[in-house]
């Protein structure tokens, strides 16, 4: 039964909401609305468990003494801070401190880390930009047609890279993305048809 | 002191490049610290000195520049702003190029918008740029603004018979009757060139659609690099050319600074911004070609004690 | 002087008068004395496959939009609830619009409702620059109703229903012992001998799910991947990270981590502090991962999910400790990025395949079988709808494309 | 500690005092402003900044610190917004008179299936007891069935028939008063050209990518030719999209450089 219950869940679930899709009715979508709603709240109560396992981690790096388990009170303790801060009696959302947190910390360092995929980008087609089958030129290739657009000394050459480069981003890409998109169409649609018939079930876990 | 600084940096990065190049000959690696360093010092010296390049205009933008120079003296250009602040960085420096552009030739200019944040960005773009750049311009006679008009593509559809359906008055309530600039003018076919500069939905795709082709209108559209891809296949049937992205914008910038003296000293966003971008990409390009010169030495070299 | 002139100057001349009494009408309407033409044909009608809270309307354009008088300026739409009014206004469309939806929402409590099963009736009038206005007849009653079954969406149902089939078929077939041919992946040989790596250099192996949450189909894959690893990494007795994003996601790898174990007969080796929840804001993320990567230098690191931006900052860092760097994502636009930057990448659906490649069950082969007869569908009609494109014949192009 | 980390740290304590002096005494007063309080965040962001910067030349303290400390925060303000949002904003004026008071939001109005996200909650809660945790599996059942069955026909829909459907494009565009093929062969004709070849790279390049995607057939003779074509689209591809992608990554880091340069250290204007 530990194992029936859930697959039964996973089906009647899933036949329901792919049902739903051809079902144009108010109540249907009142259904599909309801569904979404109720998901984004367990996601709440799933951040729980997240947390909890967070702290767990962290709290046992500092008990066993661990290496670099000094940082992990620098981890708890941003964690506290901004649970702290939030708390009614701060003022929720609002609160100076809560909201200074997220402008000095968390903005400085989500757009610095986001940014050195300027440097990643460049260490990156150092390292794997060379021409060592027909394969990997054809990558070199296109990418350097496309990145000679910003070179301003290109004289008339600059006129026919530039078209090319315009080319291959509107036609080959296009083809290829469609022919990638199609694949992923088919490959989403058959994982869920293996999981609704309960063929896939490694996610459920065993006892 | 910048010129110096601007010597100093090209200096030191193509320099660098040179000893590195050396260094991989020989056979040895380059660590990717060394990469992070010349991508750094590139864009950084690029926004510190202000380094500029010459941007020559690619033909789907010079074509634009050309039609503009090649329009008789007081021909009727409309510009349409529609986009908003989070568009502006790339699209923005359009607008005002063409404003500089159509004045300097002596053109007269309509100025309007589909979204209604443009409302704000056309005052500054004639606060800030038509204004203190173009003093002898008089409004109604030389430009008028027509201001923001809700309703998207319906709007297009009714000035294409009709300007006065749609806007009894211009953005400052005064009666289209009483502009000169409208004594010859009907509907959006009077025009002799648009210039929609945008990159969202109602923008110059609509204005393709429901003007330049049913009215047979000239467009230039100016655009946000996401969608330009997705207006190439308008060029050059339905769109004259067009300028994509921030480099499109730089392109048309240049162009500008290079035909007129009196643009020489005007503020130039969009090619300021290309400098890091330019400098960067030579960067990043002139490693690629090192490490293929490495690899191919090392492959010899390997081939040869093979044998 | 050529026929062609002397032709021209002719219709000009019979033309003439033509062209100026049409200038001279145009005085007239200003006054604002004659109404235009009135909206023809007008009719309302519930608007089909919907869900019941809107009505469709059409009709034809006045005589005076677009030629006639020319001052048709727009159309206002009314409604009422009896034939003699009062009929409100809900909403005006421009010049040369002959339809209209008039729809709400479905909430009885907003402003905006639109309500279902309900008689109204509509008139459209149309108006001019001056306020002179000619109205329709009026139409009614008509009620929204909403439908059970979205017809426009026939062929997204023949599709799904043609692919159960094959999948269906395909693992009967299997399960007789068919025997199911399946071409090398580069990517999923690499599995085996990179545990094998970890093992040897007595380092762990690093699982990244990516951002998906589990309601992305990548994730839901990458689970059945991470099973099959979790399985080997037991065998070999390594050791597993597994660092999540999404706490739900981090829940059934758990599971799905403590069941391998289980399967390989270790479960005293599994430990809940090895899958492990770190943050669910994307960079954060990145930086956490970096971290682990840089500080326990894992043998192997696989990248199998739904990835973004942050694709190519990990597979450079775990690029710098040298690791095997196995990667797989649906997301089209990373995939260019970890090409370049791993040592081996599934694309898009090949990350869909893995799990069948890993496991070799039958089942999980029959449904690779059925994805390539749909591959053969999709080729099948794509050579079709191009042919009907190249004779010109839109209704068969069209018979593809679903509604909405 | 080595000795020169502890040099290094110092150093690092210093000039951050230094800059959060001299910033206390630039940043602009108006009316509300902490002067001293927001040269401390200019200060530190700018710190940060330089800490997660620093990893590129190796893993050190700073970047620990800063990784760490992004970490624990962005889990609290994502567990935060969660609460204040979802549960304050939605659940509880839904379900409860007493909390939605209790939080200073108006009560709704009772909704009876707002009740049942809850208990899939506290069941997925019940994980953390050792003997609950079978029945947290309805819950992630619920989860992952709606998921698949939500995924299984929209997906068949937007990526897969529009997809399909327009690649149908005919391979010869009409020509346009041109003349046959090579008799009179103009700009607009290479235009016209240009068109056909786009239009037949587009059917060939999907096509070869399909066969590309075959797994059960051995890719042999003319599959494997379409196949390998299919790769090389593909290849073409991904060298394209990376090389434009350069363009905005660089903008990142002018954006970054920007704010220290300019906000912090004010050298350019």
């Amino acid at each position: 039964m530990k194992r029936e219950i859930p697959l039964m869940i996973v089906f009647v679930a899933g036949l329901f909401m792919a049902v739903q899709f051809f079902v144009p009715h108010a109540t249907s979508e009142y259904i599909y609305e309801f569904v979404m709603e109720w998901t984004i709240i367990i996601g709440i109560f799933a951040l729980a468990l997240g947390i909890w396992s967070f702290i767990k981690v962290a709290a046992s790096k500092i008990q066993r003494r661990s290496e670099n388990w000094q940082y992990s009170i620098v981890a708890l303790a941003g964690l506290a801070g901004m649970i702290i801060f939030a708390l009614p009696w701060f003022g929720g959302l609002e609160s100076y401190m809560f909201r200074s947190f997220f402008n000095n910390v968390m903005i400085p360092l989500h757009a610095t880390m986001f940014s050195l995929l300027a440097f990643f980008i460049a260490s990156a087609a150092f390292r794997a930009f060379r021409a060592h089958s027909a394969l990997a030129t054809v990558l070199l290739l296109s990418a350097l047609i496309v990145m000679l657009r910003f070179n301003p000394y290109m004289g008339p050459l600059g006129d026919i890279d530039a078209d090319i480069a315009s080319w291959i981003l509107n036609v080959p890409n296009l083809a290829a993305k469609r022919a990638i998109i199609i694949g992923i169409g088919l490959g989403i649609v058959a994982t869920a048809l293996k999981v609704i018939l309960g063929i896939e079930r490694t996610y459920m876990g065993k006892d | 002191m910048t010129n110096i600084g601007v010597y100093i940096s090209l200096l030191l990065i193509f320099g660098g490049l040179l000893a590195i190049l050396i260094y991989s000959l020989k056979g040895r690696d380059v660590d990717r610290r060394i990469i992070f360093l010349f991508v750094l010092f590139s864009v950084a010296s690029a926004i510190i000195f202000h380094i500029e390049f010459e941007e020559s205009a690619t033909p789907i933008v010079k074509k634009v520049f050309e039609f503009v120079e090649n329009l008789p003296p007081e021909s009727k250009i409309l510009i349409s702003f529609d986009f908003d602040p989070a568009m502006k960085p790339e699209v923005h420096p359009m607008a005002n190029a063409f404003v500089r552009h159509a004045l300097v030739k002596g053109h007269k200019l309509y100025l309007m918008g589909l979204w209604p944040q443009g409302q704000a960005l056309m005052t500054e773009t004639i606060e800030y740029v038509l204004k203190p750049e173009f003093p002898n311009a008089v409004y109604g006679e030389d430009y008028v603004m027509l201001g923001y008009k809700a309703g998207n593509e319906g709007v297009l559809n009714v000035i294409i018979t009709d300007f006065r359906k749609m806007y009894s008055t211009d953005a400052h309530g005064t009666s289209l009757d009483s502009i000169p600039l409208f004594d010859d003018v009907k509907s959006a076919k009077d025009m002799d060139l648009i210039f929609p500069v945008g990159g969202g939905k109602p923008g110059p795709k609509e204005w393709i659609l429901f003007v330049g082709d049913p009215g047979n209108v000239p467009i230039a559209p100016g655009l946000a690099a996401v969608v330009a891809p997705l207006i190439y296949p308008y060029y050059p049937r339905q769109a004259i050319g067009l300028l994509g992205g921030v480099k499109g914008a730089a392109e048309y910038e240049s162009e500008l600074k290079k035909n007129y003296k009196e643009f020489e000293n005007v503020e130039t966003p969009a090619l300021q911004m290309m400098g890091p971008q330019t400098m960067a990409h030579i960067v990043i390009m002139a490693f690629i070609v090192i490490g293929n010169i490495g690899f191919f030495r090392a492959r010899r070299r390997k081939w040869q004690e093979g044998n | 002087m050529t026929a062609k002139t002397i032709l021209f100057i002719l219709v000009a001349v019979l033309l003439a008068p033509l062209v100026m009494a049409q200038e001279e009408a145009v005085p007239d309407s200003t006054v604002g004395v004659i109404p235009p033409a009135p909206p023809l044909n007008f009719r309302a009608f519930d608007t089909p496959y919907d869900n019941g809270h809107s009505i469709s309307l059409e009709w034809e354009l006045s005589a005076d939009d677009g030629q006639g008088r020319n001052n048709v300026l727009g159309y206002r739409v009314m409604r009422a609830e009896s034939p003699d009014g009062p009929f409100v206004e809900r909403g005006i469309v421009t010049s040369g619009g002959t339809s209209y939806n008039d729809s709400g929402v479905k909430e009885s409590d907003s402003p905006d409702y639109f309500p279902r099963d309900h008689d109204f009736y509509y008139k459209i009038v149309a108006t001019t620059a001056d306020g002179s206005e000619a109205e329709s007849e009026v139409f009614g009653p008509v009620r929204a109703v909403g439908q059970w079954f979205n017809a426009r969406k026939w062929p997204v149902l023949i599709a799904v229903g043609l692919f159960t089939a094959f999948t269906l078929a395909f693992i009967t077939l299997a399960r007789r012992g068919k025997d199911l041919y399946v071409r090398p992946l580069a990517g999923i040989e690499a599995v085996d001998e990179a545990i094998g790596r970890a093992t040897e250099m007595g380092k762990p192996i690093l699982y990244v799910m990516g951002l998906g949450t589990a309601a992305d189909i990548a994730t839901i894959a990458s689970f059945t991947i991470l099973s099959r690893v979790a399985k080997k990494v037991a065998e070999y007795q390594t050791s597993l990270i597994v660092p999540c994003y999404d706490p739900i996601v981090m829940t059934v790898a758990q599971e799905t981590v403590k069941a391998s174990y289980y399967d390989a007969g270790r479960p005293d080796a599994y430990d809940d502090k090895d899958v492990f929840f770190l943050t669910n804001q994307q960079f954060a993320y990145v930086g956490g991962v970096n971290g682990i990567m840089i500080r326990q230098k894992p043998a192997t690191n696989f990248y199998l999910g739904k990835f973004y931006a942050e694709s190519l900052i990990l597979a450079e860092t775990g690029a710098t400790t040298g690791s095997i760097q196995i990667s797989g994502t649906d997301e089209v636009t990373q995939i260019p990025f970890f090409v370049v930057a791993c040592d081996y990448t599934l694309i898009g659906e090949e990350l869909y395949a893995a799990s069948a490649y890993l496991g070799r069950e039958p089942v999980l082969l029959g449904t690779l079988k059925a994805q390539d007869w749909g591959k053969a569908c999709v080729i099948i009609s794509i050579i079709l709808g191009v042919l009907f494109a190249i004779f010109g014949w839109q209704d068969g192009v069209d018979a593809f494309r679903p509604g909405n | 500690m080595r000795r020169i980390t502890l040099i290094v740290t110092a150093v690092v304590v210093v000039l951050f005092i230094i800059s959060w002096i001299i910033k206390t005494n630039t940043v602009p007063e108006d009316g509300t402003f902490r002067p001293f309080i927001q040269g401390f965040l200019v200060t530190f962001a700018a710190f940060l900044t330089l800490a997660i910067m620093s990893f590129l030349y190796r893993d050190n303290p700073f970047y620990k610190f800063a990784e760490h400390l992004y970490v624990g925060v962005s889990a609290a303000y994502a567990m935060s917004l969660g609460f204040w949002t979802t549960l304050v904003g939605n659940l509880f004026p839904r379900i409860s008179q007493n909390l939605s008071d209790w939080f200073g939001v108006p009560f709704l109005h009772y909704e009876w299936h707002f009740v049942i996200p809850p208990i899939l909650g506290i069941i997925l809660l019940m994980r953390l007891s050792p003997k609950g945790g079978w029945i947290s599996r309805w819950a992630l059942a619920f989860i992952v069935g709606t998921t698949a069955g939500l995924n299984l026909p929209r997906f068949l829909r937007s990526d897969f028939i529009e997809q399909i459907s327009s690649t149908f494009l005919p391979l010869l565009v009409q020509w346009q008063g041109v003349g046959p093929f090579f008799s009179n062969f103009s700009l607009a004709a290479s235009g016209q050209f240009i068109a056909i070849l786009t239009n037949i790279t587009i059917f060939l390049g999907v096509l070869c990518g399909l066969i590309y995607f075959f797994f059960s057939k051995e890719h042999k003779g003319v599959f494997g030719t379409a196949s390998r074509f299919g790769i090389w689209v593909l290849m073409v591809t991904f060298g394209a999209s990376f090389g434009y992608t350069v363009m905005g990554r660089i903008s990142l880091l002018v954006g970054r450089l920007t704010f220290l340069l300019k906000d912090w250290l004010g050298i350019i204007s």
